[in-house]
């Protein structure tokens, strides 16, 4: 099993998929384990292919581009070809080991999770079928393949968010999902094929060639780079695209965790990354994506602020890390977006996890609801908060590598980076929020916690080996971990393949970001646990701003507004007006007209027999002086 | 083995059917459906059949051609004046199997049709006779017999077997939108009966035969004049803006397997007229007037998709959505490029399929609910979930997702576009952006949610309606998975037109 | 001008004059009696045509009978005194349209040169008539049988069934 | 003598049945009785029996076609007035009126 | 002429006998009281029939009667076409007659004698034989139309038929007078010979003469402005004539007008080319869109027939071998057609006394036979396929395109589309609207096979019309020769 092979990891949960949908109710335990077996499998052949890459990065060097394997899928013959290929890159295989890893244990998780649920089986087919979209997506070596995959994704989303049907809500955050990313794919589709009729090839690497040697003209580039973005900006829950990701929350947890914490919503991130060389070429595409990355950043930590549904808040701060990601990549390091992306699937999706445990043994999602957890669910307490604490960036966990990284990097721009400082007490002070509201104090309805206990070994083991991975995988960036797992080369080498330099760690910069971490931890420590009360004045002091957070600064409504108003009027005008104009008027009317004639005509029928000779003398007078006028 | 009685026979057999189905007493209505249903098997298998033995590498530009001499050496009639010559190339070939798919499938869902099904029948097989013939026809004569023979049935189908539609600002009744749907498609004809006239006196041979008038040099000033003839001729029949009005309200009014014919066969019948017809015949002529056909074609895409959003009743927006797809077909002909036209003719069998299903899954829900507004239903994923998942994948094939057909066919009319003309391109996707919005909308609406009471009794849907899908959906995933046996088909066909490519 | 040139013109004037009478008669009876003098002045006509025979048969048939006929008809539908003989609300388009298609008439025979005008008239020989219409014109002739007989067979029937109501 | 066909044209026996004819065309035009506009219509024919005659007369004398159509057409005439007066005569039997202006039940 | 005329009577004997038929029905009606009322129209179908086989003996032969009748493949097509024509008129009468009318004897006389008119009209290659069999034609028909004693309709149309018929023979006869005049002849090939020396002298008179011809004969077809008898007759006679009138009278008009056309104004096609034409173009427009606006259904077809006369008379306009024998064609199929619609309409007239379109109600539940094949035959009218109106009408456009006159072509196909409109609304009634009475209606076998038999010629020359195209074509090859 090597690079070359590794169209076969997406064709393992898809074979799943086909199984489960035509057969699964036929299956002992709905065939759950078949898709366990399947991605579990996948896992495991990641790391052959993680060894053929390191080997072959040490035997060729820095250089090494990774390893192309397509076939022709459809073609016309002279004019377009189609192919279905995987490239595997030093990005691929990080992407492949979180994806498949974070799908084996939210798999596994669900297992307790879903029982019981009334579309079980379905729900691991879908499951399947997303992990082998994912997969898809990230082996892709061309836009063709990228897009198919991307659009894939987004339906197991669509699927998984509204996998609760019956609720009315679920039915339209999955809708609303599905919208709100697709127009972004609108650009993205538009992107693929005008770089096509630039380059005449729909191959990544292609294109980025063929662009770096100039062989596309500016405006088109520009146009692309941009309507790339869009795509991205769409998945990745970016403002202005942001809002359907806390809708999304309707879904299962597990599904949160996997899609919309770990693996889907980075799409996004990946998709740049991946281009990001084009990116370089257009001036003002990487400040462009340095200003949306901070402004979600920013809102999304706000919001995070003064949500109180469990789920929502753990959104927010996907979007805040979404944000920090964009941040990183337009400042240039690809690299930093990547290893925060590889810590931030781990514990995001353990935060999920843990959430989905609370809810799965409380039935309650409101954190006004909860409280006290801590001694009736120890396990579920202990990994929650050391995923918190990697979310806030407290030192030595996965997410502090990956934030500094991208502190570091931002040193060279003295407001991006005096604004990055700002967010960090924020992110801290929500998640201290979070962990303190829901598993301290006094629980607010105690009969919700009376028999809330950790989940079974099949949920809680996932949450162990998360919290475990949330706390080392940071270390990956040092490649004397990696050799000393038997890699050559070790692993951090993969992802700062194509870093001017490898891991820097500024000791200046950490010791200021630990400080303004716990600082936000001690306030948020402050404000929820030893005086309640502050939090209340707070919110009364600054009612207006309280206000505008908890409505999420009116964009859902001025969106629901702009849909209801605009697009729906034009619609239902445009229908009217194809109804009484083209239709009843115009078509009806031409009918009508043509009848009415008929209607004239027929009263020359008189009944009156000297009016019908006359009519046949005056024919013959007309037919006369006609023939005699043209002699 | 080729040979043109396969094509023969899918002409023969649903008319001899139609016959024999005049024989039976109507007092065994199971031995007319059984017998309807065996031809649709039938006609399923020898499409089929034509299908997969077309091949490939044989360098000529029919198959299965067949010639039978009609009249000739008569009148202003010279040699072969009127043959029956039947014969496919590879854009007849997927029509013809989308028609085999779509005839079995309707048959079957037209079991439970028990008003007068005898004269039902009947009518069923001479349409479906008169849509095989029209792919097959290389003969004018044919051509435009077939085509007419297509459009008898559908007044009394529709008018007969159909349903009427109440709203509170209108209403359409069965009576109406079957005359509209007659006017209209005969009136198209009148276009292209002119364009056929002046064809066949311009080529001065005496002959209707295709193959020999497309040896023909047309001076140019004719083509550009003749050419819009058959443009709008065919392009009302496929839903061309501004004569799309008919489509509509037609598919609503019309029983469930005619809408199934009628949005997914009979709509193709005008876009495959523009190619046999407009650009192999007039290359010129078509190479003029294409600008103009891919302005309207957008308008198409953005107009019906904009009014399906503002529908409430199921079978409209379907209806206003075989608008807005036909405009892909029509946009994907007019870019005039091997690209586009390869993505067209995709698009023609994509549609034809998904719409089918469409069409076939609102009248089953419609046969129990007895309405068709979907602000009334909720929750039916619980009562009925493989209706829901039947109906959804037709909505998402129709959205254009990956892996279905839709995508397919219009990733290729959008390269297409692209090519020539990147701002209606754009449109285009925007079109499947739209599409998106209302096909989700509905899903959400009507279907998921909390249940409603009122559908309490509802049941799933019967064992041979889910058969009928299912054979769609298998057409649909074969041709969003594997497209590359219709591409092959279509591409060298579409290589040969004149002024493509 | 000569006596045949004096004849006609007299001739002419009667018939107009009966053809005037014809059409603008206030009584239908006098109306009738003029078309006897239209028609035995187109009787005239024939003679000097050199058509003895014919003007024979226009007088005993359209002279005799038919006028006969048609007064004994206007006697049945006792219409002679009824102002709606008199005529319709259409006269002065009717008025326009005879005048302008007797005018495009005369233009058309005015202004033609008909081929053959041979200037010299012989009299046909009844026996010569006589063959050529049992002969030559053996066709016509029986078919104007037929249609004798099918008008005789129409008035019959029209008139009997309606005593037979 | 001169035959009468040197001393007056032939236009001029052209122009007396164009007269008669027209003469006939404004009688059914404006006459309200059906007898009258038959008689009309029996001016009509004899001024095309008078063409006829006329015709044969000055340009084919030796086939006298003319002669034999006029026959003919008296012949018809005769017919055509028995067989309209038993309809007149029936009608009037029904609806006790010969006014064609009063016959207008079927129309439009 | 030269001397030697041939006077051989026996050219004439299918006349003969049809003179024979309808004196033996005279006879019998008169002298066997008994006999007449059941099989009256049966001896007279199984007569016409046994002549109409007779007269097959002609085919292929080629002589004349003293130069005015000339038997060839055209007197012999239109002889097999009249009668056969006459005979089914005649069996569709039966039950009608029996019930309705008085003088069975009579009627049927009339019949077979209009035939012997209708053939010389077809015959005839000499203006006064044309003419006098087309007052035979007339004749019959007047008395025909006014045939029925009870219905003050029936007088009504007989008399405007009478009236504006003898109007027009007149207007007729002037016309021919003029063609005589300035031809010297009314022999068909004199003044073909006479014309192609050259008209310079006398256009104008000739330019009158065919007016008035045209005049009159486009009275007999209904053309307009010439047709304002039609509705008016076709609406008053009894409904077996208002189906003669529909077939034998046009017919034999159009046998008149093509022979005369194409044998003795060919010289000046460009005199009269353009006044068909004209007189086709309107014809159509009025003939299809007043009958979008009638509510009785013999109104309707009146108006519908209207409109075909304006298709066929494109077919003279554009006067050549192909629209010859396309005219015949299309006359040939829309006589087959209109046939089997009136079968139905008088077998559902007999049974539930109605002809307005309302009338026809639920006919689908009540006689389904006869209402699908009248919806056949209606669609056949609009030119659908399968049926004979399809391909009659996609020949007859295409010749007249052929011959340069697209533009007519243009107008006919789009009145043709127009036309659908109301032969729907006659299948709606049909189909679609509930009955006004429930049960099935007993149709009589006679009437139902006759229906069957006629709509199986629809289906026959819609779909291998090959033997009737090549006929056609042989019956007017000689018109050209």
């Amino acid at each position: 099993m090597g690079m070359s092979e590794a169209w076969l990891l997406p064709l393992l949960p898809a074979g799943a998929f086909v199984v489960l949908t035509l057969f699964g109710p036929y299956l002992p335990r709905k065939g759950d384990w078949l898709a366990i077996a399947a991605i579990f499998t996948t896992f495991a052949l990641t790391f052959p292919i993680i060894a053929d890459l390191t080997s072959a990065i040490a035997e060729h060097g820095p250089e090494f581009g990774g390893v192309t394997n397509s076939i022709e899928w459809m073609s016309v013959p002279g004019y377009l070809t189609l192919n279905l290929g995987v490239h595997v890159d030093a990005i691929t295989v990080v992407m492949l080991v979180v994806v498949s890893f974070v799908a084996l244990m939210v798999q596994v998780y669900s297992l307790g999770y879903m029982k019981g649920d009334s579309r079980y089986g379905w729900y691991y087919a879908v499951i399947s079928l997303f992990v082998a979209s994912m997969l898809a997506l990230v082996l892709a070596d061309n836009f063709l393949v990228l897009y198919f995959a991307w659009e894939l994704v987004g339906l197991c989303s669509y699927l998984l968010i509204g996998h609760y049907s019956h609720l009315r809500s679920a039915a339209e955050a999955a809708k609303k999902a599905f919208i709100t990313t697709r127009l972004g794919d609108v650009g993205l589709l538009i992107a693929i094929i005008l770089l096509w009729r630039e380059t005449g090839t729909f191959s990544i690497q292609g294109v980025i060639e063929a662009a770096q040697a100039g062989q596309i003209r500016t405006e088109v580039l520009t146009a692309s780079v941009f309507l790339i973005f869009m795509g991205a900006m769409g998945k990745s829950a970016q403002f202005p695209f942001h809002v359907w990701l806390p809708d999304a929350m309707e879904g299962p947890t597990p599904v949160s965790a996997l899609i919309h914490a770990a693996t889907m919503v980075v799409a996004g991130v990946y998709l740049v990354t991946r281009t990001l060389p084009l990116f370089e070429l257009v001036a003002g595409a990487q400040e462009l994506i340095l200003a949306v990355g901070l402004l979600t950043t920013f809102l999304s930590a706000s919001m995070g602020l003064v949500m109180t549904d469990i789920k929502r808040v753990i959104a927010y701060s996907t979007l805040n890390s979404l944000g920090l990601m964009f941040v990183a990549l337009g400042l240039g390091s690809p690299a930093a977006a990547m290893l925060y992306l590889f810590a931030h699937a781990f514990f995001k999706a353990l935060l999920f996890l843990g959430a989905g445990s609370v809810i799965h043994a409380t039935e309650r999602q409101d954190v006004s609801q909860l409280g006290g957890l801590w001694s009736k669910m120890p396990l579920t307490g202990a990994t929650f908060a050391i995923g918190a604490l990697a979310m806030a960036g407290l030192p030595f966990l996965a997410g502090f590598w990956a934030k500094d990284e991208i502190l570091v990097v931002a040193t060279e721009n003295r407001a991006v980076f005096a604004l990055l400082l700002l967010t960090l007490p924020v992110t801290a002070m929500y998640m201290a929020r979070l962990f303190i509201l829901t598993f301290l104090g006094e629980a607010k309805e105690p009969e919700a916690i009376e028999h809330a206990h950790d989940g079974p070994p099949t949920m809680s083991v996932p949450l162990v080996l998360l919290a475990v991975l949330s706390v080392v995988a940071g270390f990956v960036v040092f490649d004397q971990v990696g050799r000393a797992m038997g890699f050559p080369g070790g692993i951090g080498e993969i992802i700062f393949l194509h870093e001017p330099e490898v891991f820097r760690f500024d000791v200046a910069v950490a010791i200021g970001s630990t400080l303004l971490v716990a600082s936000g931890l001690g306030v948020g420590w402050l404000i929820w646990k030893e005086r309640p009360g502050l939090a209340i004045i707070a919110a009364i002091v600054l009612k207006p701003v309280h206000t505008l957070l908890v409505n999420k600064y009116y964009l859902d409504d001025l969106y629901q507004a702009v849909i209801d108003r605009v697009v729906l009027m034009a619609s239902r005008m445009l229908a009217w007006f194809d109804r009484n104009v083209v239709n009843d008027t115009i078509v009806d009317g031409s009918a009508q007209a043509t009848g009415f004639i008929g209607y004239l005509l027929k009263f020359q029928q008189t009944g009156r027999l000297p009016n019908y000779a006359l009519a046949i003398v005056i024919g013959i007078v007309a037919l006369t002086l006609v023939a005699f006028s043209l002699k | 083995m080729q040979t043109g009685y396969i094509l023969l026979a899918t002409i023969a057999v649903p008319l001899l059917t139609a016959l024999a189905l005049t024989v039976i007493p109507s007092r065994y209505p199971n031995a007319i459906r059984v017998l309807a249903v065996a031809t649709g098997f039938v006609l399923f298998g020898l499409s089929l059949y034509a299908f997969f033995a077309y091949q490939l590498s044989s360098g000529d530009q029919f198959q299965f051609e067949l010639r039978w001499t009609w009249i000739e050496n008569i009148g202003f009639l010279g040699e072969n004046g009127i043959t029956l010559h039947l014969g496919i190339d590879g854009i007849g070939a997927p029509m013809v199997l989308l028609t085999g798919i779509v005839a079995f499938t309707g048959t079957i869902i037209s079991w439970k049709i028990d008003y007068r099904n005898k004269d039902y029948f009947v009518l069923f097989f001479v349409l479906v006779a008169g849509v095989f013939g029209v792919f097959a026809s290389l003969d004018l004569f044919f051509w435009f017999f077939f085509y007419e023979l297509a459009v008898l049935p559908m007044y009394l189908l529709i008018g007969v077997w159909g349903s009427s539609s109440v709203f509170p600002t209108f209403a359409r009744t069965k009576e109406y939108s079957a005359m509209k749907l007659m006017l209209y498609l005969v009136g198209a004809s009148v276009f292209i009966f002119v364009g056929i006239f002046a064809v066949f006196v311009e080529a001065g041979i005496g002959t209707f035969d295709l193959p020999t008038l497309y040896e023909v040099e047309f001076d140019e000033n004719f083509q550009k004049i003749v050419f819009p003839l058959f443009l709008i001729g065919c392009g009302v029949l496929a839903g061309l803006w501004p004569f799309h009005t008919w489509s509509p309200d037609g598919h609503v009014a019309a029983p469930t397997a005619v809408s199934m014919l009628h949005a997914g066969v009979l709509m193709k019948l005008g876009a495959f007229g523009i190619i046999r017809l407009g650009m192999q015949l007039l290359p010129e002529g078509a190479d003029f007037w294409m600008p103009a056909l891919i302005t309207l074609g957008t308008v198409n895409v953005v107009y019906g998709a904009i009014s399906a959003m503002a529908q409430t009743d199921l079978k409209y927006m379907i209806g206003y959505s075989s608008v807005s797809h036909m405009g892909y077909v029509l946009v994907g002909l007019a870019t005039l490029n091997p690209i586009g036209v390869n993505g067209a003719v995709l698009q023609m069998f994509s549609h034809g399929v998904m719409t089918a299903l469409l069409f076939a899954m609102v009248g089953a829900l419609y046969d129990q609910a007895h309405t068709r507004d979907m602000s009334v239903f909720g929750g039916l994923a619980q009562k009925m979930p493989r209706f829901v998942a039947f109906f959804s994948i037709a909505g998402l094939a129709s959205l254009g997702l990956p892996g279905l057909s839709g995508f397919v066919a219009e990733f290729n009319v959008f390269v297409g576009t692209f090519q020539t003309y990147p701002a209606l391109g754009a449109l285009g996707i925007l079109g499947a952006a739209i599409t998106a919005v209302y096909i989700l909308r509905m899903l959400s609406q009507a279907f998921f949610g909390p249940a409603n009471e009122r559908w309490a009794d509802l049941k799933e849907m019967s064992h041979l309606e889910q058969a009928a899908g299912a054979l769609l959906i298998a057409f649909i995933v074969f041709m969003g998975v594997f497209p590359s046996p219709f591409v092959d088909r279509i591409a060298d066909s579409v290589l040969r037109i004149p002024g493509v490519g | 001008m000569t006596v045949a040139q004096g004849v006609f013109y007299l001739i002419a004037a009667l018939a107009v004059t009966g053809g005037l009478g014809v059409v603008l008669m206030r009584s239908a009876v006098h109306a009738a009696l003029f078309l006897i003098l239209a028609m035995l002045a187109v009787a005239g006509l024939y003679i000097l045509l050199a058509s003895e025979f014919l003007a024979l048969v226009q007088v005993l048939i359209y002279g005799g009978a038919v006028t006969v006929l048609l007064i004994f008809a206007l006697m049945l539908t006792r219409a002679s005194d009824l102002p709606e003989t008199m005529v319709g609300s259409q006269w002065p388009l009717a008025a326009v349209v005879s005048s302008l298609l007797g005018g495009l008439l005369i233009a058309a025979v005015a202004t033609s040169n008909w081929p053959g005008d041979v200037g010299e008239t012989t009299l046909v020989p009844f026996e010569v008539l006589g063959d050529a219409l049992f002969r030559r014109w053996a066709v016509p002739f029986e078919i104007a049988s037929l249609v004798l007989l099918v008008a005789l067979v129409g008035a019959i029937v029209l008139s009997h069934q309606d005593e037979g109501e | 003598m001169e035959a009468v066909t040197q001393q007056i044209p032939l236009e001029h026996f052209l122009v007396l049945s164009a007269i008669l004819f027209s003469l006939g065309v404004y009688g059914v035009l404006t006459r309200r009785n059906a007898v009258l506009i038959l008689m009309s219509i029996e001016l009509m024919l004899n001024a095309a029996s008078v063409n006829m005659v006329a015709f044969a007369a000055y340009t084919s004398p030796e086939q006298f076609i003319g002669i034999i159509f006029a026959i003919f057409i008296i012949t018809i005439a005769a017919a055509e007035a028995g067989l309209a007066l038993a309809i007149i005569l029936r009608i009037f039997r029904y609806r006790k009126t010969a006014n064609v202006d009063e016959i207008d039940e079927l129309k439009w | 002429m030269s001397n030697e005329l041939n006077l051989d009577y026996s050219l004439l004997t299918p006349e003969f006998c049809l003179g024979g038929l309808a004196a033996l029905i005279l006879a019998l009606d008169l002298f066997a009281p008994r006999f007449r009322k059941e099989w009256l129209p049966y001896l007279t179908a199984a007569g016409l029939v046994a002549i109409l086989v007779l007269s097959l003996g002609w085919v292929n032969k080629e002589s004349d009667f003293a130069g005015l009748i000339f038997i060839d493949n055209y007197t012999t097509f239109f002889r097999v076409f009249f009668i056969a024509s006459t005979a089914v008129v005649a069996l569709a009468s039966a039950h009608y007659v029996q019930a309705r009318l008085s003088n069975p004897g009579e009627y049927y006389a009339l019949l077979v004698l209009s035939t012997i008119g209708a053939i010389y009209m077809a015959a005839s290659r000499e203006l006064l034989t044309a003419y006098i069999s087309l007052e035979l034609l007339s004749f019959c028909l007047y008395v025909l139309v006014s045939f029925s004693t009870s219905d003050r309709r029936s007088h009504e149309g007989g008399l405007k038929y009478m009236l504006l018929g003898a109007f027009a023979s007149a207007l007729l006869l002037y016309g021919i007078s003029f063609i005589y005049g300035s031809s010297g002849s009314t022999f068909y090939d004199e003044i073909a010979a006479a014309y192609a020396g050259g008209t310079d002298g006398f256009e104008l008179g000739l330019l009158m003469g065919l007016v008035l011809v045209l005049a009159g004969l486009g009275f007999k077809v209904a053309a307009v402005p010439f047709h304002m008898w039609t509705p008016d007759a076709y609406e008053g006679a009894p409904l077996p004539i208002t189906a003669y009138l529909s077939a034998t009278s046009k017919a034999a008009g159009f046998a008149l007008l093509l022979r005369l056309f194409s044998g003795a104004f060919m010289p000046v096609r460009d005199d009269w080319q353009w006044m068909i034409a004209a007189l086709a173009a309107i014809t159509m427009v009025v003939g299809n869109l007043v009958a979008l606006q009638q509510s009785n259904i013999k109104r309707l077809l009146a108006y519908s027939s209207i409109g075909q006369v304006g298709y066929m008379l494109m077919a003279l306009a554009a006067l050549s071998s192909a629209s010859a024998s396309a005219l015949l064609l299309h006359l040939s199929g829309y006589v087959i057609t209109n046939l089997a619609a009136f079968i139905c309409i008088i077998a559902w007239y007999n049974l539930t006394d109605k002809e307005e379109i309302r009338g026809f109600r639920g006919m689908a539940e009540r006689a389904p036979l006869l209402a699908a094949v009248l919806a056949a035959a209606l669609f056949s009218l609009s030119g659908m396929p399968l049926f004979a109106g399809f391909f009659t009408k996609f020949i007859l456009f295409q010749a007249v395109a052929s011959e340069g006159f697209l533009w007519l072509a243009v107008i006919a196909v789009t009145m043709s589309f127009v036309s659908i409109y109301y032969y729907l609304m006659v299948i709606k009634e049909m189909y679609i609207s509930e009955p006004e009475e429930p049960g099935r209606l007993q149709v009589p076998v006679l009437l139902s096979g006759l229906a069957v038999a006629l709509v199986a010629g629809v289906f026959y020359v819609g779909i291998y019309p090959r033997h009737l195209l090549e006929v056609a074509e042989e019956a007017t090859k000689l018109l050209f020769a």
